[in-house]
């Protein structure tokens, strides 16, 4: 047991396989840096720990969460998605048309909403299958196919809209998507939620999750072993638009109306969200705990620097400092001091 | 521990290392390691996999800083050893993973970090006639303006080799360099280590090769799960006694007796050519029940064949059939389904997710297999009991099935890829290049893995430019020599002068035309 | 700032604008804490809204706190800013709004809350606010519009590319359609394209050069403040002396370059102004103070005949002010 | 040997790449369908819009075969323009009249704030072992928020007359100044690229760390070099915006420059995994991204669906390229 190298004090703390103390604080980093972050914001204005404002981060947190779950999707097959951005705002735009034309035709409230989300995952898919097609069977780097489909959804969204926010989305929509509850729980919340815990059970659970994290780690060696490269990663790509579109639907019951400038810098924010929680963009390491636990950094983040009243332009500053340190204490966790 | 004494009146070795320490995290991989080279003396490193062989030789060439541990050179200690204060010393590696920049040319490799420059400006033209000269002294066939990744693993190994020998030598260190050489290769690469122990350069080498170690080696030091067994004088001990202090058992038999069965035709090549070339008309065969072997110099199209029949290389014409039905075209996953699987030489690049764990190694030619996963989500307990028991069965070290295998050593990772072949049912096995870079035990367990499989009424092909490894395992061997089948032979014709003979019968035929 | 008021404004709260005087209240009762969200603080344009909310929030001894959220593309930004402002418990909301419908539900929360929101500069749904203050855009493109007109010979035309900014903003939108309907019936008056393109300097700039050579006919550049800019250099390298150019908003260059010369006119919405009374909204409406519920600055045209007449300190901040982005009361 | 020599990849479009062709088809077709497109005045346009994107990609391409990644470049052409800007101005101050050193001192400040900006991107890579997209997308916020912080957004003025009219709308043998320092800029760093240490460890580095290490090659010098080298030509990019425009703008850049450099970049050849590219076809497609621009507006495209076109072909492009280039892989 006792190993001359490891510290003294923690010489007792487990067999040499196991993580030691030091090594499983390591592990919590992240965490416990989000926790000391929330204190040191709560030091300066005590309404930042909250109920009101707690409950204002997690709902903040669900959209960020789903779009950095989605980017994971594809980051971990050594992808990104630059259009995800862009597709939110298509699919805003798209669906909010499409519910409200068939609000105005007078169809019943099912058949509306339904009308809607269809209309919505429609677009977002073909915007994956767009992307997945490209990148998979065409072999162009995901790069090159997903700025071009970047530039196309942007413009597709500002044609079919006139470049003005849909209008005349029927309260319902957000009765169902934004001010809905399960059990108490807000619906962005409960949404994120379920398909957080879905998505993990995918990722860990199934042949594709597992194919994911192969093929990211070394794409040559799946192909020999025989995995459907190909299909896998056009896959990936129809399942980070799907996710993307999803959070664009419940973006849109949040402003209740089709916005074809939605996405904006969604895109960057999201894979920034994933890799500050650990996601590698080399490929095959990081999954739905380090998209949430980056989206809930950097939400919580730049709450604390709003609630205490941090200048614009600094806490533009500050970010940029707070994810280089992110994933910094992120690589230290990796090499396990 | 014992020493061979140093003949008396020689003065300090080229090299003394004592007390080298490295630990890797979980790992002791190296454990207080003594070790002196002699000038003009090769010193042979012999140990299973995992032992710390190339550990030791990347801590004398500056890679990792050991731990503890003292290191003298040429009579001088030398405090922190960086890769290239090694190479301004005289220290010139060969390692077993390659150091070469794949989109860079043989040339650009050859002088990486030791480039021909005034004020940051290159001198190409003297560069290039440097390595012209260099390649032409060794007597490679290598074209100095090839990109690396446009190689062969063995032409990629006789760049490495190149690499190493530019500039000025005093401790040469080759890992395992002829693990993908052919036997042409292989004698021009010992011709030349004769010159540089004759001119006093001191070689360490590594190999698990019985029969180079006989040949080459002036001592031989033993390493063992990180620790210095003893140091022996070659001249005076057997193989046997080599390999039980390298295992701690006794190991009789390098190669099992093998009873081959041929039954029915498992597969049958008619014709087949590849888009690119290297694989040209080859008619060939196997059945169940036996081992067929392909051997062939480097850059023949052995490697090409196989791949070609798994479905890795595009095909231009010809006829596959598999178990009898036609087989067009073949893809990795039909294959597998078929019941054919391929076992890649390239472990790294093309076998193994190294960051992934052994179970996901393991598993990944099944997943879909019922018994791996229903309706697409998969069965991990299932996988678990599964996978642990077959790395057992291959004396997987260290156990466990959940560490990645980049952690583990190369005879390691060969037995992960060689579990795949348990995890589903399989009827044709083709492996190229089994044997590379793993210890004797190890090979041992690889022979006798193949010898079930054949017994069991398995068809197995076996790639290996390892030219007795084939001749001792296969039924049937075919001789390949650019890209078309130069002879099939069986039985009493079976020889390695025979094979020799149909290379330079083949050669001879291609001079005249 | 009393020399701001008080200043001339229409009251639309009936639907029909009528002609006006607006004067704060002065000094809050208590020192109240305003939440302000911008869309950004990237142009003077914004800066001269924060001066009048800045300066109007210290006449009135109140907290006040303002958020940018980085530009037009970062509507969720904003809209998580607002929650922020609920949660941290601000008395009031001041919001130029990234898009008016897209904050809607925002509004209606705020209302639930009783937390009243007053937007400002930009179009807001009003129903939905118990108070606002913006200039109609499309009524602003139609001023330019009227400015371009008035500026034309007897037997002059124009031949008009438009630039009116980033497309899907909403706002570029709303002042192209107000320009072409203005122009609509004008038979001197012809729209050759629009050439939609980020605000920047850089993109306009591109965007123009390639209308110089795609259109050698054009004589009249109407854009945003930008494409102004951007038209300047651009129009001088080419050699075009007749060229019109025409910005749709105001800043600094924009005045600058009236006075050299460079530009024909810029439309102004007096920011400064409407800054400062939305604050003074905010407050009226805290302390339930009778409140014009929608104030819309009159708009105007400057060109050279007029700057003189122009109170400038209600266009622009002062050239030495740097923004600040919270007010402490005393 | 021949056998050899004969089984490389060959083949002329192989050689050279689609990019030429379809540059060459883009040009030969607008011209027949308009005239002004081979005008003289817009020729001039396209090749000083190119000559900016030029420029910034060199930089990034320098990166990106190192492995790494610059984010901030867009960022970074904001804040050496105002820097730029504000100096002059400052300059002007003190040295009234002194236009060439006042002139000099702005662009020695520009450049710096680029290599300022460059030098933390690199160091923090190689110190801080973190991959170059996070870092540089930490300093691009970072930056962008320095810019915005020294102007609050409002354009500078000020700059001597010399710098804007002489220099930024100057030309020379009929072409814009810009152009000369784009060309400039281009053979240094093909001759960087093909001759020097520099270069060959910057391809080295991007190709197989790893090999390079045990091969004696310090990384963390030439990494930190690729990053101070797309710090200083990013800035170089904003001075020349600065010099054209006449103001310091903190919206110069953004987002938009940086993706454009990454495409002109990866649509030019260069791999994202590293070590493989070669700057004079970056530059050819910084080129082809330009007249495509420009195209489409000579088309009288709809502004709201050009991004629709300019998606589809850079897609098709890349698509044909990679469908051509497609071999084997390799043990
Ligand atoms: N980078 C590393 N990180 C962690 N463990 C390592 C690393 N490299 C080697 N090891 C471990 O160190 C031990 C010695 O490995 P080494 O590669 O030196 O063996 P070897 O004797 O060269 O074996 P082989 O004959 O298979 O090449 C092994 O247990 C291996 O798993
Ligand atoms: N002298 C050479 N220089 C450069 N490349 C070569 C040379 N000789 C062969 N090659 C390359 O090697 C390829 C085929 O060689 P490879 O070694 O893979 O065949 P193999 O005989 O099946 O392999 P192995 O002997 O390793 O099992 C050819 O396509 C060619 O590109
Ligand atoms: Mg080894
Ligand atoms: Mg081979």
């Amino acid at each position: 047991m006792s190993d001359a190298s490891s510290p003294p004090a923690l010489a007792m703390a487990a067999p040499s396989n196991a993580p030691t103390l030091r090594q499983r604080l390591w592990q919590a980093a992240l965490p416990i840096a989000l926790v000391v972050l929330l204190l040191g914001f709560s030091a300066v204005d005590a309404r930042v720990l909250g109920l009101a404002n707690l409950l204002n981060v997690a709902q903040q947190t669900s959209y960020l969460a789903l779009f950095a779950m989605a980017q994971t999707v594809v980051i971990l097959t050594r992808g990104f998605d630059l259009s995800l951005g862009p597709t939110v705002s298509m699919v805003s735009v798209a669906s909010a048309m499409a519910l409200a034309a068939a609000a105005a035709a007078g169809l019943s409230p099912v058949a509306v909403l339904a009308l809607g989300l269809a209309a919505g995952l429609g677009i977002g898919l073909a915007a994956g299958a767009f992307n997945g097609i490209v990148v998979a069977f065409l072999g162009v780097s995901p790069f090159v196919a997903t700025l071009g489909s970047y530039n196309i959804a942007i413009g597709v969204a500002t044609t079919i809209s006139g470049g003005r926010p849909v209008q005349g989305v029927p309260d319902l929509f957000s009765d169902v998507l934004y001010r809905g509850s399960v059990f108490g729980v807000p619906a962005a919340i409960a949404i994120a939620i379920l398909v957080a815990l879905l998505l993990h059970l995918v990722l860990t659970g199934t042949v594709f999750g597992r194919s994911l994290y192969l093929v990211g780690t070394n794409p040559r060696a799946a192909a020999v072993a025989g995995l459907p490269v190909k299909r896998i990663l056009a896959l990936a790509y129809l399942l980070c638009s799907g996710l993307a579109a999803l959070g664009a639907l419940m973006m849109t019951a949040r402003t209740g109306s089709g916005e074809p400038n939605l996405g904006g810098s969604l895109s960057l924010q999201a894979i920034a969200a994933a890799v500050v929680g650990g996601t590698s963009l080399a490929g095959g390491r990081g999954g739905v705990g380090t998209a949430v636990l980056g989206a809930l950094f950097v939400t919580i983040l730049s709450n604390g620097m709003n609630l205490t009243r941090i200048d614009g332009y600094v806490q533009m500053i500050v970010l940029g400092v707070i994810v280089i340190l992110g994933v910094v204490l992120d690589r230290a966790r990796l090499s396990g001091r | 521990m014992e020493r061979a004494p140093a003949p008396a009146g020689h003065a300090e070795p080229l090299l003394r290392l004592s007390g080298i320490t490295k630990r890797f995290t979980g790992v002791l991989a190296l454990d207080g390691v003594d070790l002196d080279v002699r000038a003009g003396e090769l010193h042979v490193l012999f140990g299973e996999n995992g032992a710390g062989k190339s550990t030791l030789i990347n801590v004398i060439s500056g890679t990792f800083p050991p731990d503890a541990g003292s290191f003298r050179f040429n009579g001088e200690e030398i405090g922190r050893l960086s890769p290239q204060r090694a190479r301004q010393i005289g220290i010139s590696p060969v390692f077993q993973e390659f150091s070469l920049v794949p989109s860079l040319t043989v040339e650009e490799n050859l002088f990486l970090g030791r480039e021909a420059s005034s004020a940051g400006v290159l001198k190409s033209g003297a560069m290039r006639r440097r390595a012209r000269e260099l390649i032409d002294e060794l007597g490679f066939d290598l074209d100095p303006g090839a990109r690396v990744d446009d190689l062969s693993r063995a032409h990629q190994q006789m760049a490495e080799i190149a690499k190493a020998l530019l500039g000025n030598v005093r401790l040469l260190i080759l890992d395992e360099p002829t693990a993908s050489l052919t036997e042409r290769e292989t004698g021009r690469l010992f011709e030349l280590i004769a010159r540089l122990k004759r001119e006093g350069v001191g070689i360490i080498y590594v190999s698990h090769r019985m029969r180079e170690i006989r040949a080459l080696a002036d001592r031989v030091t033993v390493l063992r799960d990180g620790r210095h067994i003893k140091t022996l004088d070659a001249a005076t001990v057997t193989d046997g006694e080599l390999v039980e202090l390298m295992t701690g058992r006794r190991i009789d038999v390098l190669f099992p007796a093998i009873t081959h069965a041929p039954g029915a035709m498992a597969l049958d090549v008619e014709n087949l050519s590849t888009a690119d070339g290297t694989v040209a008309g080859v008619n060939f065969h196997a059945r169940a029940g036996e081992i067929t072997g392909i051997a062939g110099l480097v850059g023949c199209g052995k490697s090409e064949l196989v791949r070609a029949v798994y479905g890795l290389e595009p095909i231009a014409g010809g006829r596959i059939r598999l178990h009898g039905k036609p087989y067009d075209p073949p893809s990795p996953r039909a294959s597998l389904r078929r019941g054919a699987a391929y076992f890649p030489a390239n472990r790294v690049a093309e076998g193994l997710a190294l960051s992934r764990p052994i179970r996901e190694n393991a598993s990944m030619t099944a997943l879909d297999l019922p018994r791996f996963a229903r309706a697409g989500i998969l069965k991990r307990r299932a996988e678990r009991a599964l996978v642990g028991p077959i790395m057992e069965r291959l004396k997987l070290r260290p156990a466990g099935i959940e560490r990645a295998v980049g952690n583990l050593s190369g005879g390691n990772r060969q037995k992960v890829m060689l579990g795949r072949a348990l995890t589903r049912e399989l009827t044709v096995f083709l492996f190229d290049e089994p044997s590379v870079g793993i210890d004797v035990g190890a090979k041992l367990e690889v022979y006798d893995f193949m010898k079930r499989l054949v017994e069991a009424g398995a068809a197995v092909v076996v790639v290996s430019s390892e030219l007795p490894e084939v001749l001792a395992l296969s039924n049937r061997l075919y001789v390949m020599h650019h890209g078309r089948i130069a002879a099939e032979l069986e039985g009493p014709d079976k020889t390695e002068t025979n094979v020799l003979a149909s290379f330079f019968r083949e050669q001879r035929a291609g001079a005249a035309a | 700032q009393e020399n701001w008021f008080p200043m001339k404004i229409f009251d639309s709260s009936s639907g029909t604008p009528t002609p006006a005087e607006y004067t704060p209240v002065g000094k809050a009762e208590k020192p109240y804490n305003l939440c302000v969200l911008f869309p950004h603080m990237k142009d003077s344009f914004w800066v001269a809204v924060a001066y009048g909310v800045v300066k109007q929030a210290e006449a009135a001894n109140v907290n006040m706190t303002l958020y940018e959220a980085g530009g037009y593309e970062n509507l969720p930004r904003q809209l998580s800013q607002f929650d922020d402002c609920l949660a941290s418990g601000a008395d009031a909301i001041i919001v130029g709004a990234i898009s008016g419908a897209g904050l809607a539900q925002k509004f209606d929360e705020a209302k639930a809350k009783g937390v009243p929101v007053v937007g400002v500069v930009n179009p807001v749904p009003i129903e939905k606010l118990p108070a606002a203050n913006f200039v109609d855009f499309a009524a602003m493109g139609g001023v330019t519009a009227k400015g371009l007109l008035a500026s034309l010979g007897a037997d002059e035309t124009a031949n008009v590319v438009t630039f009116p900014g980033p497309a899907g903003s909403g706002w570029a939108e709303s002042f192209n359609e107000g320009f072409k309907k203005e122009v609509a019936g004008n038979p001197n008056v012809k729209i050759l394209d629009e050439k939609f393109g980020d605000s920047g300097v850089a993109v306009q700039l591109q965007l123009i050069q390639d209308a110089l050579q795609t259109y050698p006919d054009m004589n009249v550049i109407w854009g945003t403040a930008p494409t102004a800019e951007a038209a300047i250099g651009a129009v001088a390298e080419a050699g075009r002396t007749d060229m019109k150019i025409i910005s749709s908003y105001e800043n600094q260059a924009m005045l600058d370059a009236l006075n050299r010369g460079d530009i024909l006119a810029f439309a102004t919405q007096y920011p400064v102004g409407e800054g400062a009374i939305g604050i003074d909204q905010a407050i009226r409406l805290i302390e339930k103070k009778p409140v014009v519920k929608l104030v819309q600055p009159e708009a105007a045209v400057i060109d050279k005949t007029t700057v003189p007449n122009v109170k400038m300190d209600l266009v622009l901040a002062p050239a030495d002010w740097t923004p600040v982005y919270s007010v402490k009361a005393k | 040997m021949s056998a050899i020599a004969a089984r490389r990849p060959g083949g002329l479009t192989l050689r050279i790449g689609m990019l030429p062709i379809a540059l060459l088809l883009l040009v030969v077709a607008m011209s027949l369908v308009s005239p002004q497109f081979y005008g003289p005045a817009n020729v001039l346009n396209i090749l000083r819009n190119a000559s900016f994107l030029t420029i910034v990609a060199l930089g990034q391409a320098i990166v990106i075969i190192a492995g790494g990644f610059d984010l901030s470049v867009g960022a970074v052409v904001a804040l050496a323009s105002v820097v730029t800007a504000k100096v002059m101005g400052w300059a002007a101050g003190i040295l009234p009249g002194n236009d060439a050193a006042i002139i000099a001192i702005g662009v020695a400040a520009g450049l710096g704030s680029g290599l300022v900006v460059g030098l933390v991107n690199g160091l923090c890579v190689s110190r801080l072992k973190v991959s170059g997209f996070v870092v540089t997308l930490g300093t691009m916020s970072a930056t962008a928020g320095v810019g915005l912080m020294i102007t609050s957004g409002i354009p500078v003025y000020g700059m001597p007359d010399g710098f804007v009219k002489g220099f930024g709308r100057g030309q020379a043998f009929g072409l814009p100044y810009a152009v000369f320092i784009a060309l400039a800029v281009l053979l240094v760093m093909v001759f960087v690229q093909r001759r020097t240490l520099f270069g060959r460890y910057v391809h080295a580095i991007g190709g197989n760390p790893d090999a390079a290490v045990v091969s004696g090659v310090s990384i963390g010098r030439h990494v930190v070099g690729t990053y101070a080298l797309s710090g200083v030509f990013a800035a170089g990019a904003g001075i020349l915006y600065t010099a054209l425009v006449g103001s310091g703008q903190a919206s110069f850049g953004g987002d938009r420059m940086m993706l454009q450099s990454i495409a002109a970049a990866v649509i030019g050849g260069v791999s994202l995994r590293g070590g493989v590219g070669r700057v004079e076809i970056v530059a050819l497609s910084a080129l082809f991204l330009t007249t495509l621009g420009n195209a489409l507006n000579l088309l009288h495209v709809d502004a709201r669906l050009q991004p629709v076109f300019l998606g589809l072909i850079m897609v098709a492009a890349v698509a044909v390229e990679e469908l051509g280039r497609r071999r084997k892989p390799r043990v």
